[in-house]
């Protein structure tokens, strides 16, 4: 089993990603380079944070037409799991993978702190892992994370349980206070109409060890691998 | 010129318009912030560089989820100039 | 619209203008236009001559722009190396020391911490975002030039009150910038100061430190070595931007500064986040030989310096270098300061790999030059010799001076005021309020309206980032740790600068042992003002003296710095401010201390004794408006026996928190370890009895004091470790609890409030006075 | 209408033209980024109008020490409609 994350220029958490596979789950990933046209047999694609292209013209813009993400196109057409966290979230909105686009901070202020999520829906295969519910505690570092879409598409992404997490206070509940950018519904992570893709603006990566307070986020990685190792089971 | 599209929530608005009622400006509402890009470029004539421009606009310049666009052209010696 | 018209700019703001028109007037530019040309430049007819007796002829104008960009207080230190050499440098860590691009200690198990602070004072004084941005740009180029990885930067910031619509923009552009440019580069933002003073009102601060990590055994330098040895300028297109900025921050700002508007840089962190993967992977491939950014006084100081290290000749041609604007001269070219370049000397066997890597990185370089034997400086446009003069007079030649000093009157009037005759804290209510206005006063308040702009954990090494005595990073997956603070107080040195320079020391270095870690080795930036005037000469010499005797007490040798002088405005010169930025290192991140109080219960302990001191506190300020009196006194045997006992009593494990008693005295070191506290602040129930009058118990400024916490069974073993070090202890009383009363009592009078609404002055400190202001421009 | 002054470093600028190159647009140069800000206003008169939008760039919108401005006021019903 194959982790890809892919850098791009101007990637900064590709490191971070790559530190949480390999301390998390001892596992070696492969880094793609964003000139590449092969996913180099990845098995689950990672979309690393950051700021690709400095972020210019608007966060994403310009990476979705790198020669990598025809790969990771394909890759997600034909079902394989992609993850987008933070500027792969707004990336994988640019390129048309996930609905809706991430405005400026409500605020206009870069804001990085940690955040409590509940998890919306375990049936992605970044989530499998976590109970229904579940409210983890992890760090958002973003100037440009405010969910935004049209009613209908914010209608139809509930309606399926295509809202993945969603800010919340340390007790659950959904506030204006605990909505750190004015994401509409409090969303901070969505997934695809198959479910395989999904962004979330907070950083699971940033998560994997109690020495940096908190460990929540390595349920991603795991959930990712145990998704894996069904699909294998199901394909053997 | 690339705008919010209506029904849009635009932060740097709200923001501005804000600030400006706090510097003591009343009256002032509606407001949208957007973005213009200007370039030269090269093209056959008017029409062909119409042409590349709007397709730039789609494909990059403007996302359409959240954004509109408009665009014009004039000529310059050579090359030609647009304001997007 | 209309889009930039290439070269438009080339009549309106070329430099320097009258020389230009003496050009164009087609006469030859005879002693008399130079020396004025010169003098316009920041030389003093003295230099002058001096250059003229270097050169044994009339310097041409390029040449003139060298000098001096070159013998300016910022590439030159005319009027402070004398002072520098002074300080003490090395030590058994120390594996660079001053004169590199940053200075490096030896962090064990074969890593290196490279490490440097810098100023961007002026810049961000006329354009606070750009200011701010492009100096955390520069002192991260300064970092891994030495191929070290920044893992973190840091920032010292001073402002006027905030109560000035200009300081409340200038906070906002600044915050602003250092957190765009960190954030996109992806370099966490792990820690600073920020203090406000009307001192600063018309010239703030802006000292940006960064951090990196790197093998000793891939360690690389600024060096021009090997004749015939290839020169490339690579990043970023020279244009018209800061030409003379070198000058320009050794010059006071006036009126006709906000008119000087060329000399503004633009930053772009994402062509710096290119430049730094490439050149790391440069220096891991080995294909350099030396490199170097192009910072103040941009190619000239770059080139110049490591060919000055090498004791080589450099021989470059200006018509080779990429520029952004058509028109360009060699003087333009020689002395802009765009940001994001640098300047590699490679091997010629090695420029394909070069390339390869740079245009994997879309990075644009261009061979303009090589390395020569002759030790001269060689600059040509398109094959013609503009400039030609010898290095090491460039580097070495500049003259220094040894200014007259005398202290200034005022400050020993104020030093010397009677602070008896203050009417004293009479009643408990007196005393809350004293505590919560402190709580509310922007120099003590919580920042974290100020960091949550930051990122402060990208690259997953942030152990503790900004809000705690000193940032802990791990070293990669060592297990070790660094820990960083940057400190200083513009108005203990400014009452009495020996003494308020060793305090900065000292307290950087208490602040990280208070982290766990043992301080090793400090980089400073010296904040002063037009070292001409005695007073501030005085400041100067005196600072330097304590920085140096304090480093030499605590064994913290100085790796490195930056001096930053003529932060004068026409109001007068700003409080003299070096600030230190320590480095500590623990040898197990399980030894981390935390500031927060941890457990209800806990037993709460003051280390170091309480005197009758209230000189140059905050609470002088706040409640009277006055900066007066003698800054606290300061031993520094016992400053290191404390740094000694934390660090030991960290390894012991004995520690629950641990958290320096600094500006707002004791009771605000109480009320901010309450606060910490997670999830929920923790109350507290303490006497204090010190023997001194209620105002100095509870909010005097008294050094070497550090309140700590831990089990009621570890307090025994505590107090005898701290009798061992010959520290003074006293017992204050116990933690309370989540969301409890706050209670601190003086023999005379008790502050009894709850601990929320403690919290609540400290943390709407700054977004009470900002969140009305947001960011509009840039 | 606020545009960065003429010299000053355009990075967004940069990076979207090299990226309309690698889309495959050629002979395109010069692309600088700027901003539109659109708002009403309520005024007396135009000249009134345009004093305030005037002073309110001067003062908040743009930047004069890296950006210049241009707007234009046009009226509507009421309140008038200004493009800046
Ligand atoms: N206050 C100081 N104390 C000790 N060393 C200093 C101080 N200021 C500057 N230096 C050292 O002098 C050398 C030259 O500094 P500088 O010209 O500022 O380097 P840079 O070109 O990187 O700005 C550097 O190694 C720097 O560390
Ligand atoms: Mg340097």
């Amino acid at each position: 089993m194959r982790f890809g994350i892919v850098r791009f220029p101007g990637s900064n958490c590709d490191f971070d990603c790559e530190r949480a596979v390999r301390s998390g789950l001892g596992e070696v990933p492969v880094i793609l380079w964003h000139k590449e046209e092969s996913l180099l047999g990845a098995d689950i694609v990672l979309l690393p944070g950051g700021f690709s292209y400095g972020d210019h013209l608007r966060a994403g813009a310009i990476a979705r037409f790198s020669p990598i993400m025809k790969a990771v196109r394909a890759f997600a057409a034909a079902g394989g799991p992609v993850l987008g966290i933070c500027n792969g979230f707004q990336i994988l909105c640019e390129a048309h993978l996930l609905p809706g686009a991430l405005i400026r901070n409500r605020g206009l202020r870069f804001r990085c702190h940690s955040v409590y999520l509940r998890v919306e829906s375990t049936v992605t295969p970044f989530t499998g892992e976590y109970g229904e519910r579940q409210i983890l505690c992890l760090p958002i570092a973003h100037g440009e994370g405010q969910y935004v879409a049209d009613a209908d598409t914010i209608d139809e992404l509930e309606r399926d349980s295509r809202v993945i997490f969603r800010y919340v206070d340390r007790a659950g509940e959904t506030t204006t206070d605990s909505n750190p950018n004015g994401s509409l519904r409090g969303i901070a992570g969505v997934c695809s109409a198959k479910r395989n893709v999904v962004g979330l603006m907070p950083h699971p990566e940033r998560a994997i060890s109690q020495l940096l307070g908190s460990a929540d986020g390595l349920g991603v990685f795991q959930s990712a691998v145990a998704a894996l190792a069904s699909l294998e089971g199901v394909a053997s | 010129m690339i705008r919010p599209r209506p029904g849009i929530l635009n932060p740097e608005g709200q923001t501005i318009e804000r600030a400006l009622r706090d510097l003591g400006y009343a009256g002032i509402e509606g407001v949208r912030v957007g973005r213009t890009i200007g370039l030269r470029i090269e093209a056959a004539d008017l029409t062909n560089c119409e042409q590349l421009v709007r397709e730039a606009c789609e494909r990059l310049l403007a996302n359409p989820v959240i954004e509109d666009f408009e665009f014009h052209v004039s000529e310059v010696s050579n090359p030609p100039l647009v304001a997007g | 619209m209309t889009p930039v018209e290439p070269g438009v700019l080339a009549s309106r703001e070329a430099v320097p203008p009258r020389v230009d028109s003496a050009a164009s007037a087609g006469r030859t530019p005879d002693r008399d236009d130079l020396l004025s040309l010169a003098i316009r430049h920041g030389l003093t007819e003295e230099e002058f001559d001096a250059i003229l007796r270097i050169l044994g002829r009339l310097p041409s104008l390029p040449e003139v722009g060298v000098f001096s960009a070159m013998w300016s207080e910022h590439c030159g230190y005319k009027n402070s190396r004398p002072l520098l050499k002074t300080l003490p440098t090395t030590g058994d860590l120390v594996v660079e020391g001053p004169g590199e691009n940053a200075g490096v200690i030896d962090a064990g198990d074969g890593w290196g911490v490279a490490f440097k602070i810098e100023s961007h004072n002026h810049p961000s004084a006329v354009e606070p975002y750009q200011g701010a941005a492009t100096g955390v740009g520069g002192i991260l180029r300064d970092v891994f030039t030495m191929g070290a990885r920044p893992i973190a930067v840091l920032n010292s910031l001073r402002f006027g009150s905030l109560d000035s619509a200009r300081s409340r923009y200038l906070l906002d552009g600044v915050v602003r910038g250092i957190g765009d440019y960190g954030n996109c580069v992806g370099i966490p933002t792990v820690g600073g100061e920020t203090i406000f003073d009307p001192a600063y009102e018309h010239n703030p601060l802006v000292n940006a430190m960064c951090i990196g990590i790197v093998r000793l055994d891939s360690l690389a330098r600024g060096r021009a070595d090997g004749v015939g040895n290839p020169v490339m300028a690579v990043g970023a297109r020279t244009g018209r931007d800061g030409i003379h900025g070198a000058t320009f921050a050794s010059a006071e700002l006036d009126e006709s500064s906000h008119e000087s508007r060329p000399q503004v840089q633009v930053g772009d962190p994402f062509t710096e986040k290119l430049l730094l993967e490439a050149s790391l992977e440069l220096i891991q491939r080995d294909l350099l030989v030396g490199i170097q950014d192009m910072g103040a006084a941009g190619l000239t100081s770059s080139a110049v310096e490591m060919a000055s290290r090498s004791g080589s000749g450099i021989d470059i041609d200006v018509a080779l270098v990429p520029v952004r604007e058509e028109g360009m001269t060699p003087y333009e070219i020689l002395l802009s300061e765009s940001q994001e370049r640098m300047l590699l000397v490679t091997h010629p066997d090695c420029v394909a790999d070069v390339r390869e890597v740079l245009e994997r990185w879309d990075l644009q370089a261009a061979t303009i030059g090589t390395v020569t034997d002759d030790g001269t400086f060689r600059v040509r446009e398109s094959g013609q010799v503009v400039a030609e003069i010898p290095v090491t007079e460039l580097v070495h030649g500049c003259p220094t001076y040894t200014r007259d000093a005398e202290e200034s009157p005022a400050a020993k009037r104020l030093r010397e005021m009677d602070l008896t005759s203050l009417s004293g804290l009479d009643t408990d209510s007196e005393a809350a309020e004293a505590l919560l206005s402190l709580l509310q006063s922007p120099s003590i308040g919580s920042r974290r309206w100020i960091y949550e702009q930051y990122d402060t954990s990208v690259r997953t090494n942030t152990v503790v980032g900004p809000g705690s005595d000193a940032a802990v990073l791990r070293l990669d997956d060592t297990g070790r740790g660094i820990a960083a603070s940057v400190d200083g107080n513009g108005r203990y040195v400014f009452l009495e600068p020996r003494r308020g320079a060793a305090i900065a020391v000292a307290e950087a270095a208490r602040n990280v042992a208070c982290s766990g870690a043992r301080p090793v080795a400090i980089t400073n930036c010296l904040n002063f003002g037009n070292p001409l005037g005695t007073a501030v000469y005085h400041q100067l010499s005196e600072a330097v003296a304590g920085m140096g005797e304090a480093c030499r007490a605590l064994d913290t040798p100085v790796t490195g710095g930056n001096v930053s002088l003529y932060n004068e405005t026409p109001s007068g010169p700003i409080y003299p401010t070096p600030v230190v930025g320590m480095i500590g290192l623990l040898a197990s991140l399980d030894h981390v201390v935390p500031c927060a109080f941890q457990e209800t219960g806990d037993v709460v302990l003051l280390l170091g004794n309480t005197e009758e001191e209230l000189g140059g506190s905050e609470y002088l300020a706040v409640r009277y408006g006055l900066v007066a009196g003698a800054p606290p006194a300061l031993d520094l045997a016992e400053a290191r026996r404390l740094v000694d006992f934390l660090v030991r009593a960290a390894e012991a494990g004995l520690l629950r928190s641990a958290h320096d008693c600094s500006d707002g005295g004791l009771a605000v070191a109480l009320a901010e370890s309450c606060i910490a506290a997670e999830p929920a602040p923790l109350g507290l129930d303490t006497q204090l009895r010190a023997g001194v009058g209620a105002a100095a118990t509870l909010f005097g400024e008294s050094q070497s004091r550090v309140v700590l916490s831990c089990t009621a069974g570890n307090e025994a073993r505590l107090r005898e470790m701290a009798r061992e070090y010959d520290l003074p202890v006293t017992g204050l009383g116990s933690v309370g609890d989540p969301h409890g009363g706050f209670r601190v009592a003086t023999e005379t009078l008790q502050i009894d409030l709850d601990v929320d609404q403690v919290r609540e002055s400290y943390e709407s400190a700054l977004p009470g006075r900002m969140e009305r202001e947001a960011g509009l421009t840039s």
